[in-house]
């Protein structure tokens, strides 16, 4: 096993990956992924301190932010397909009924 | 029969919920007008006894206050719903009721056939009840509702045929001029009470108790204040310089409204004011020189306006006015007896000449209607020769027209004698009193001639009315005469109670009547008074011989202006333009009004609703809402709508909050 | 030998998540995030979560990710038509970038607590790691646990009105 | 019956929960049902006026823990004194008036409305009874809500304009009330008050500068709901936009609480700073008084006029609370109610006409006399009333106002306000005249109704009581006396204050001097300048009455 730093370095870099992908992908459910990509890292950074910890809080957590991304992932896409129903694109910057 | 004094003014005010609640209902005019007039004369029966009462007391116990119900108390105030009963208020109610019965009497004949014959006669009751609580108010407050209440029924009245504009116009002016009168009667009764009241801690508005109190009083200062403030509210009431130009306009209202409210009644109310308090108003020798000139100014105006005018109703309107002025006069004066005498009369001769003037109108009218032309029934020019036809009527208007030019032997003369003398032997105003008493001759002089011009002009002569009208023309029905009959007689007859001692032959009753009342008055005059020497009875008898011999003259101008040569008045208006046009034209008084009131007061008001209102303050209010909608219009682009615009600046906002704690 | 194990599971982990951002086509994206999460799981099991690693592949791997290719499937969209997003680009890497340098500087800037809890590798190796994961949440985390399964439930329901056309 | 007045305030919300069960479209039950639901508060609160006993306590009084969060410590609180009671019950009078004026008044969303009434009488009877000044906001603001709806979905052409001027103009206020309320309560918790409730700030000794602030926030607060010149200009837009019965709720029971409020709060919390501020806040009245009234008389819109004229009567009661002595704020309280009864009606009778003719121009208008004479006889009444005519119930209080003001130390102000008497003749007297009087000669007036038996059911209590009042105010005074007296007493300057100035100003000023129109001394008006130098001495310990011949009662 290795030490804790290492994950956590691990974990920033999936991090900031999922990040640049947020904020510069287009596709609806590519960006989607990226969330789902920075949950995942912050996951990991849980997983390595409960084991650094000893201690499995953290991981009770990863199962229930786990839950929540399914969850999100069931509402998020029904969203985007009721949104291509409307608009025939998932394209995010066709999404911009909500400006002034 | 003292306790039953709220009787008084309860059964107009009977007659006036009967009648306006119910008269459109009745419908039945006998009825309507029998229910106004018994109303007025069951208080005339119960002033009656009043009077009997009194004058079987002897003069110490002819005060007499009835407390009704409580009225207004808080704090220091206290004003209840009181009369007060003493001789100067039993004058009055005997007048109002008496002279009241008879015009409503008059009235069932005058208003027959009228639209809103019921609302007449309840706005006459109403009028009767308000005036007698101004006569019989034991405070200030009740006065003040009489006050209010006798400028409301006028305001009705002078409105009653409301179609028309000058109708509402006239009555609006009446009420608000008496307002402006009445601005001066709060402002007079503050500084009154406020003065006991912080330097004495007597808290009163109660007549009693202000007489009784008033040796505190000093003479001039704070009192010269409330008089002239009492005052001003007499000018509005009265119809006085400078607030007298609504009394000629309200001669729109109807004929007995005009005999009653506006020559009997109501503008008397400002002289019987003085001579409530009249032991306030003596304690200023300013006031009462104000009060003195402000009368005599008035009586040579209204006097030099008269001669001019061609409508009947306006030239005893302008009568009227200078009368009042008359009585002015001998408020100021200190001739408070000699002034509520020549109320008293010329309630008497003035009511009769305006019976009479309706008498002639409603005759005229009526022919008039009957030939469908649309000539003025009220232009005297119209009118000439009427003596034949209307004989009654004719006699009982010479009678009243004598007493008012102040032959001897009328009413009249009685009253203005006294008056003139007054203000010539007084002893409170030193050189003035000439003046005071050319002023007043003089307008003794012109009353003579306008009033003789009146009678000339519509009963002498040839008829001037439409010659078809003419077979039309005829004496007017019984109920109508017979008040006319009645204020005749008392026109020539009434002044014998009041004659003047010189004369002799009858003590004069009137004076000893009011002596307790005014007592108090006369002795406070005593410290500022001269004591110099009395013209004697020689230049008293001259003085009455002069003022005989003006009243004379004036008729006789008359007689050849208008009988003789009738194309004198012609000649003169030709020779003296300008100064027809100005007298004509009422010394242009109303135009000056508009001009310095009205209208700048209207255009003020447009500034300030259309320039500061909307525009200030308004501009403030929504300035600042238009700023902030400026700067929210603006900032509101930053919503773009677009989700990653959010998440950019979401994470920048994480980022460099982080990086602010990390590095910091 | 664990190192090296370790670096080429980082290695592969990485790429496919540049892979995840970078990919034009959604389909190729979502392998990358699938390799991603298997990578991922192999973490658990080397952090001694072997339960973890199972649920991460059961869930995410399975559940969520076939969800998603369905989608994606679905609405048949082939190429990101992306016309111009060089500012967008620039941006977002230069925030991904600095929140990096955030969470690297905070992890070298920090000290971690020493271990204070009872379940070192060996107590897990002993008692199983299945099980005392169990136990920790159907006794101290019982009642958050059963939330979640409400959360599951209103997903489903909101779910199936939001992609209903008609209900 | 220990809770009769909860019931009271209450009783319009139970009416809110029946009306939701009442489908939408029987709009005749609705309104019969909201109208039952008024009149029975009227009715409720019949008991406590005859329970009411006149002395200067709280009565009713209902006390019991609500929130508590941290430091804050809000208390249900309420009960009514002489001073409050005359306004709860105008307020229960006005609202089955005001019910019934809507009947064919308004056709749309009859359901909505009618809550809203309700909802607004519940604020309103709730601030009139709070004792809490907590609980006093909260219903101050609730009162806002319903009328800012009804101004804004059953106003007139620019309903939506005057429906946000009017709640943000009043929101300024209150904001600024609320930062000096929660202010006021850190200063409480100092000096060991424990709760929002009234009663314990009145002991509350403040130095002059915090006084002034605080006074300055509740005065600008209530100045706007009163509405003083120059923060009026909501007022005539509210008025103009607002349905018949809003502008009657909002004329006879919302301004007041302005008025209200200034006689409950702004003056006994802060005695010192009302005296210094006085004269300013009289100037204002005075100011408001003649500038409504010129403006007033040059309207083109009865309504508008109407409004105006009620900036003039409130100018009135101002000037009378001002004053500081009994008359002057029995006047203030007694004209309150008499603005409430009569501009109420004036409102009304606007509404009667609009309704018919659906214009309030009033070029639109004349000779309606000729065809509606039991309208033109009411309106003629309640004209008078407005006037201030002797016997009706607007001479009393006007009277006393300009009677306490001129005893007390504004009596230049008084002189001035008097000549308002005369204008409010002329506008009034003016409007009736083009409306009533001339020829009947627009041809859509000649075929008026006269008012039906609803319309003359709506107008009878209130002419019934403009004349009752008028002739026999001594119940109402009567009720109200021993309160005012009590807050006479506790806005008299503070003594250290009446200390420091008999000194200087009874060598000054000889005694009862004759003709004398110095001030008398010990007067408060004199007095203030003392309060400055008193600055922030340690609140004076010793509680004389103040030192002044003149106003021993």
């Amino acid at each position: 096993m290795e030490n804790l730093n290492s994950y956590l370095v691990v974990s920033a870099i999936l991090f900031a990956i999922g990040t640049i992908g947020v904020l510069t992908r287009k596709n609806a459910i590519v960006v989607f992924m990226c969330i789902e990509l920075m949950l995942n890292a912050v996951n990991l950074t849980f997983v390595a301190f409960s084991r650094h910890l000893g201690n499995l809080d953290g991981q009770v957590f990863v199962f229930f932010i786990m839950t929540v991304a399914a969850a999100e992932a069931a509402v998020g896409l029904a969203l985007i397909i009721a949104f291509f129903n409307n608009k025939e694109s998932i394209d995010v910057e066709d999404v911009n009924l909500m400006k002034w | 029969m003292f306790e039953n004094v709220w009787l008084i003014p309860l059964f107009p005010l009977i007659g006036f919920l009967i009648n306006g609640l119910f008269g459109k209902k009745i419908k039945n005019e006998a009825v309507i007008g029998g229910i106004g007039t018994l109303m007025i004369f069951l208080s005339f029966l119960v002033s009656c006894g009043i009077l009997m009462q009194m004058i079987g007391l002897p003069p110490e116990q002819r005060v007499f206050e009835k407390v009704v119900f409580p009225w207004i108390q808080c704090g220091n105030f206290k004003a209840d719903m009181a009369f007060l009963l003493d001789p100067l208020s039993c004058v009055m109610i005997m007048v109002v009721t008496g002279v009241g019965s008879l015009i409503h009497l008059y009235s069932i004949g005058y208003m027959h056939g009228e639209e809103g014959y019921y609302r007449f006669f309840a706005y006459l009751n109403l009028f009767c009840m308000s005036m007698l609580l101004l006569v019989l108010g034991a405070n200030m407050l009740v006065m003040f509702i009489g006050w209010e209440g006798v400028g409301l029924c006028s305001y009705l009245l002078i409105g009653y045929y409301f179609h028309k504009k000058s109708a509402g116009d006239a009555a609006k002016k009446a009420f608000v001029m008496n307002r402006v009168g009445d601005f001066g009667f709060l402002i007079g009764l503050f500084t009154l009470y406020w003065w006991f009241g912080s330097n004495h801690n007597i808290w009163t508005v109660n007549f009693t108790e202000i007489k009784a109190a008033s040796h505190l009083l000093p003479y001039g200062g704070v009192v010269t204040i409330a008089t002239l403030c009492f005052f001003v509210g007499a000018t509005g009431k009265s119809a006085q310089i400078p607030l007298f130009t609504w009394l000629p306009d309200a001669m729109e209202g109807p004929t007995p409204v005009s005999a009653l409210i506006h020559a009997a009644t109501m503008v008397t109310a400002g002289v019987y004011m003085i001579g409530r308090m009249s032991f306030v108003f003596i304690k200023s020798p300013d006031t009462m020189l104000v009060v003195a000139c402000v009368g005599a100014a008035t009586a040579i105006f209204a006097a030099t306006i008269g001669t001019a005018q061609n409508d009947i109703k306006r030239v005893l309107a302008y009568s009227t006015v200078s009368q009042l002025g008359f009585m002015f006069l001998a408020m100021g004066v200190g001739a408070f007896t000699a002034g509520i005498f020549h109320l008293m009369t010329h309630a008497f001769f003035k009511a009769c000449l305006f019976l009479g003037s309706g008498s002639v109108i409603h005759s005229m009218h009526h022919a008039l209607h009957k030939i469908h032309s649309h000539d003025d029934a009220q232009d005297m020019r119209n009118m000439g020769g009427l003596k034949s036809a209307m004989p009654i009527t004719f006699l009982t208007f010479l009678v009243s027209t004598i007493a008012i030019s102040g032959i001897p032997g009328f009413s009249g003369f009685f009253s203005k004698d006294e008056i003139l003398w007054m203000a010539f032997s007084n002893p409170y105003h030193g050189n003035i009193n000439i003046v005071l008493w050319g002023i007043g001759a003089i307008a003794a002089c012109f009353t003579a001639f306008y009033m003789f011009r009146l009678v000339f002009m519509t009963f002498f002569g040839e008829c001037r009315i439409n010659p078809k009208a003419k077979s039309y023309l005829h004496e007017s029905p019984l109920v109508i005469t017979i008040p006319l009959m009645v204020l005749g007689t008392l026109a020539v007859v009434g002044g014998y109670i009041g004659m003047p001692k010189i004369l002799g032959m009858l003590p004069n009753y009137f004076e000893h009547w009011l002596e307790p009342v005014f007592e108090l008055a006369t002795e406070y005059s005593h410290t500022y008074a001269h004591q110099g020497a009395h013209p004697s009875h020689a230049v008293e008898w001259g003085l009455m011989g002069l003022s005989v011999v003006i009243a004379l003259v004036g008729i006789t101008i008359a007689f050849t202006m208008y009988v003789k040569n009738t194309e004198l008045p012609g000649k003169f208006v030709a020779t003296f333009p300008a100064l027809h046009r100005a007298v004509y034209n009422k010394w242009y008084v109303d135009e000056l009004y508009d001009f310095i009131f009205v209208n700048p007061c209207k255009a003020f008001g447009q500034f300030l609703w259309k320039g500061f209102d909307v525009v200030i303050v308004d501009g403030v209010v929504n300035g600042v809402a238009n700023v902030v909608m400026g700067f929210s219009g603006i900032f509101r682009y930053m919503q773009s709508g677009y989700i990653y615009n959010y998440a950019f600046s979401m994470a920048l906002g994480v980022v460099v909050m982080l990086g602010y704690f990390i590095f910091k | 030998m664990e190192t090296l194990f370790f670096l080429i599971i980082t290695l592969v982990a990485i790429i496919s998540a540049i892979l995840v951002v970078t990919c034009k086509n959604p389909i190729n994206s979502a392998l990358s995030l699938i390799m991603t999460f298997f990578c991922l799981a192999t973490y658990y099991v080397m952090l001694d979560a072997p339960f973890m690693a199972a649920v991460q592949v059961m869930v995410y791997a399975g559940a969520i990710m076939v969800l998603m290719v369905f989608t994606i499937m679905l609405l048949n969209i082939r190429v990101d038509s992306s016309k111009k997003h060089s500012h967008k680009l620039v941006l977002g890497s230069i925030i991904g970038f600095f929140t990096l340098v955030n969470t690297l500087f905070i992890l070298f800037k920090s000290k971690a607590a020493m271990p204070n809890g009872p379940y070192s590798g060996e107590v897990i190796k002993k008692l199983g790691h299945t099980e005392l994961v169990g136990k920790e949440i159907f006794t101290n985390f019982l009642l958050p646990f059963e939330i979640t399964s409400i959360l599951l439930l209103v997903a489903i329901v909101g779910a199936v009105i939001l992609a209903k056309k008609k209900i | 019956m220990s809770n009769v007045l909860s019931l009271t305030t209450f009783l319009p919300i139970l009416g809110v929960l029946l009306l939701l069960f009442i489908p939408k479209d029987s709009k005749g039950v609705l309104r019969n049902v909201t109208l039952a639901v008024t009149v029975v508060t009227f009715l409720v609160s019949l008991i406590i006026l005859t329970g009411f006993q006149s002395n200067a306590e709280f009565q009713f009084i209902e006390n019991m823990p609500w929130i508590a969060a941290g430091p804050f410590v809000m208390r249900y609180n309420i009960g009514i004194d002489g001073i409050s009671l005359w306004l709860v019950i105008l307020t229960t009078f006005i609202m089955p008036i005001a019910v019934l004026s809507t009947f064919t008044a308004v056709e749309e969303k009859v359901k909505e409305y009618m809550i809203c009434l309700l909802l607004l009488e519940t604020g309103m009877l709730g601030a009139f009874i709070s004792l809490d000044l907590f609980l006093f906001y909260i219903f101050w603001e609730v009162m806002l809500i319903p009328m800012y709806f009804m101004i804004g979905i059953w106003g007139g052409k620019n309903k939506i304009y005057a429906a946000v001027k009017f709640f943000i103009y009043t929101m300024v206020g209150s904001l600024l009330m609320l930062v000096a309320l929660i202010f006021l309560y850190f200063k409480g918790l100092e000096a060991g008050i424990t709760d929002f409730g009234l009663l314990q700030f009145f002991s509350l000794k403040l130095d002059l500068a915090t006084q002034i602030w605080l006074f300055l926030a509740f005065a600008f607060a209530f100045a706007i709901k009163v509405p003083m010149f120059p923060l009026h200009t909501w007022l005539p837009d509210a008025h103009t936009e607002a349905p018949t019965a809003g502008s009657v709720i909002l004329a006879a029971v919302l301004l007041k609480m302005g008025t209200y409020g200034y006689v409950r709060f702004a003056i006994p919390l802060f005695p010192e700073a009302a005296h210094k501020f006085a004269p300013l806040i009289a100037t204002l009245a005075v100011i408001g008084i003649i500038y409504a009234a010129l403006v007033a008389m040059v309207q083109e819109d009865v309504k508008k006029l109407v409004a105006y004229s009620s900036v003039a009567h409130l100018g009135f009661v101002m000037l009378g609370v001002f004053a500081f002595n009994v008359e002057g704020i029995t006047g203030g309280m007694l004209q309150m109610i008499n603005h409430g009864i009569s501009t109420g009606a004036l409102f009304l009778i606007v509404g009667f006409i609009y309704e018919r003719r659906h214009t309030r121009l009033i070029t639109d208008f004349g000779g309606l006399s000729k065809q509606m004479p039991i309208f033109a006889t009411i309106f003629m009444i309640v004209t008078f009333s407005s006037v201030g005519l002797p016997g009706t119930n607007g001479f009393v209080g006007e009277f006393l106002i300009l009677l306490g003001a001129f005893e007390g130390q504004l009596r230049w102000w008084t002189v001035v306000a008097t000549s308002g008497v005369i204008l409010s003749a002329v506008y009034m007297l003016w409007v009736f005249q083009r409306v009533m009087f001339g020829e009947l000669d627009n041809p859509k007036n000649q075929k008026l109704l006269d008012l039906n038996a609803r319309e003359i059911t709506i107008m009878v209590p209130l002419l019934v009581m403009i004349f009752f009042m008028g002739l026999y105010p001594k119940p109402f005074i009567d009720k109200m006396d021993p309160a005012i007296k009590k807050l006479v007493a506790q806005v008299r300057i503070s003594p250290a204050t009446a200390q420091v100035i008999p000194v200087s100003t009874q060598t000054q000023i000889p005694e009862g001097h004759p003709g004398a129109q110095q001030m008398p001394a010990g007067h408060p008006g004199g007095a203030t300048p003392a309060a400055v130098n008193q600055g922030s001495s340690p609140a004076p310990q010793q509680v004389t009455p103040a030192v002044n011949p003149h106003e021993a009662k």
